[in-house]
């Protein structure tokens, strides 16, 4: 696309790790976290390490760390992503019912989320394409649109195809409506607010003029 | 690092503003966080709404929160006690208004405050003048009324031990209404008998993970 | 009253005792009981020793045993009627959440209840007089009147004043509606069933005349 | 003396009858009866109706029960993993029902089956077509679906340790859906690593008392 070659020309854009680092730089001490499968799994090891972070695993720990060592995966010790994982102490297991009273009661500060598409007006589509013939699942995902206090998605601004996955109106099934708060590209950090979509960041190398060019919803500057 | 036991009781209820509606935990003596409830008196809060299973016993506790006059409302399900005179005499007087509720109705609205529900059809009181007023439903040939969560500013409860996180275990029938009401506050205040270091509580066993609690006070 | 006179020339009423052993020869093995404060709390002195029955106290505990001895009371660990008990071993606690779905959710086989009134049709009053004055106070027996699987009542056949406690219609406040299934009386068990009250069984020297006489519903003699 | 310890896996299963609503622990392998499942299997009922947060993977357990064409219907919050293709071929070919619901919607549908509440009105894709269809209310402004409750005939469970009146404890995140299926369930089987005396496990950290379980066996 000829959007994408302009924008390609000097931007630089942020490696999955990067883009990872960037959300973990909001993520304040103390906050009650739920990072998605995939994409925002990677938070979790851009947190400082000497600081007091909990993260929360739909399948019912708090407190959750990182990957064991190699030998000492556990089976019965896995995130919702069903990867291996270890247990803080002060951490603790409850079951799914207790688990998404917390998502579900406003007790998750935040909840970092990959996305298909986000609208202008923060709605959410990420768990199907809308393709007649795929499987749906759903997951935990509409819980968390719902439930988490503030909701981040975290994403890469084209899809593979070069088309923009921040659109004025979603076009696949929605996971929530209205519920996306921020939105962290490997392109940008855009805020989702009463007054239209606020660019607060952009990568090295790119404009306003080229983010809005690759951009299906209009944007506001706001750096 | 976060230490959500470093409050003294006086800082613990520092915030908690007139007019606030507050969870207190315990059935009968059993699991009353009397020290915090001595704390609010001292703190001068009123026009409290105060949601707990009794209201009062003797002239301690929460019946000297009543009888201090801060007391706007009491929802509760069992205020006639045999030692319940100070709740008795202000509600006589038309000076307190009182909500009754359902023991287990009381439960679950809390309940679905903690887990974010809207409202839930619950068979209790159904044909009785506590559902008068109230949408009803039949479903599946069963008789339901509709109930609304009860949501705290506060909940003061008492447990057995916490950490700094804001883990608890409870003792014994003391638990109670306590990890409920954790749940259904935004402020969650936990009396403890003894703060532990952060992993010695069995993470198998804590009752009310951290999550649902903000301030440990030691007494 | 002259009616009571006349059944009192021969009949040998029940003692709270003797009232409570007669409940307990009904409750099976294995069975899960709530056991109502006051009358009804009797009813576990006389639940075999060498079986295994699950006592419930909807303040959060299952498995509850005797009264502990003396000098070894507990303030933490008390029953619905605020009086000190022990603890089985195999017992566990819980949460008035927790304890209050067994109830509601048809986990307790059976609650004895003591009651005001009881209606033909198993309409309970159990929880307040009507009195204007009176302060109203309900606890748990709304919940368990509508949650147990059978409901048993367990109370004086008259009232202090000699008024019959059995009535075609409640006129204290309902506690539920249609949810008594069995009625103990210091005189006699009676089935609430489909085809009207139907008397199990009498104490020696009372005759279904005279019992009848004494009831302001009307019976059926099926002993 | 009430034991429920004395059944084989055999025995464990063998009154489940055709058409049976069976919820399934686990999430992936964590918690997965797969003792039991393959007991159900070798037993033989069929048109069951599995609740389930997957639908199987690769061809053993819940997929080969699925194999063996002896599902109606899943419901469940995620069929689609790297290695269903067992149910992804009978979903493409029409001979499997899917019930599609949000993982946390499962669960408090399960939890209000086991507490007797006839429906909730939860958040929980409001606005998306899962909702589609089903009744929504407004209450204080935030949007609500009214979810009806998911009642099991059967539970079939993993936990760590059991006792021969059912009380269950878990291993780690194995536990998930366990307790909440346990009281959904008429009847809850639950497979243990280990049956411990009557008094052994901490009453205080008991997870699934005994009364929502009715069969333990030990694999």
């Amino acid at each position: 696309m000829s959007d994408k070659s302009i924008a390609n020309e000097s931007m630089i854009k942020l490696t999955r790790e990067q883009l990872a680092a960037r959300v973990a730089l909001d993520i304040p001490e103390g906050a009650y976290v739920n990072l998605g499968i995939g994409l925002p799994t990677l938070v979790g090891n851009y947190l400082p390490g000497e600081g007091d972070y909990f993260l929360h695993s739909e399948n019912g720990l708090l407190g959750m760390g990182p990957a064991p060592a190699s030998g000492e995966e556990d089976p019965e010790l896995i995130n919702a992503g069903k990867q291996y994982v270890t247990l803080l102490p002060g951490g603790c297991y409850f079951h799914h019912g207790d688990s998404f009273a917390m998502i579900r009661g406003g007790h998750i500060d935040i909840c970092v989320l990959g996305a298909f598409q986000v609208a202008a007006n923060g709605d959410l589509a990420n768990w199907h394409t809308g393709d007649p013939d795929a499987i749906p699942a759903v997951g935990g995902a509409m819980d968390l649109a719902v439930g988490a206090k503030q909701i981040f998605v975290m994403m890469e601004h084209l899809t593979r195809s070069g088309e923009s996955k921040i659109v004025p109106q979603c076009s696949y099934p929605l996971t929530g409506i209205g519920c996306v708060k921020r939105i962290y590209t490997d392109l940008a950090v855009i805020d989702i607010t009463e007054t239209g979509l606020r660019v607060r960041e952009m990568v090295a190398g790119l404009s306003f003029e080229q983010l809005q060019a690759l951009t299906a919803a209009d944007l506001v500057d706001a750096t | 690092m976060i230490d959500k036991s470093r409050y003294t009781l006086a800082e613990s209820v520092a915030d908690i503003a007139d007019g606030a509606v507050v969870l207190v935990g315990g059935f009968g003596m059993a699991g009353m966080p009397s020290e915090l409830v001595d704390a609010l008196i001292e703190q001068g809060a009123r026009d409290l709404t105060i949601v707990s299973n009794n209201a009062g016993n003797g002239e301690t506790g929460l019946a000297a929160l009543i009888n201090k006059g801060r007391v706007k409302k009491m929802i509760c399900s069992f205020p006639r006690q045999a030692d319940s005179h100070v709740f008795d005499a202000l509600y006589r007087a038309g000076r307190i208004e009182l909500e009754l509720v359902p023991q287990g109705n009381l439960a679950c609205r809390m309940e679905a405050a903690g887990a974010g529900l809207g409202a839930i059809f619950t068979p209790t009181a159904y044909g009785t003048e506590l559902a008068e007023g109230k949408e009803c439903r039949t479903i599946d040939g069963k008789h339901y009324v509709l109930e609304y969560p009860i949501q705290g500013d506060y909940a003061l409860i008492k447990a057995h031990q916490g950490d700094r996180w804001g883990n608890l275990i409870y003792n014994k029938s003391a638990r109670n209404f306590g990890p409920i009401m954790a749940r259904a506050a935004r402020c969650t205040i936990a009396q403890v008998s003894d703060i532990v270091g952060l992993g010695e509580l069995d993470p198998e066993a804590v009752v009310t993970p951290g999550i649902f609690v903000q301030r440990v006070v030691a007494v």
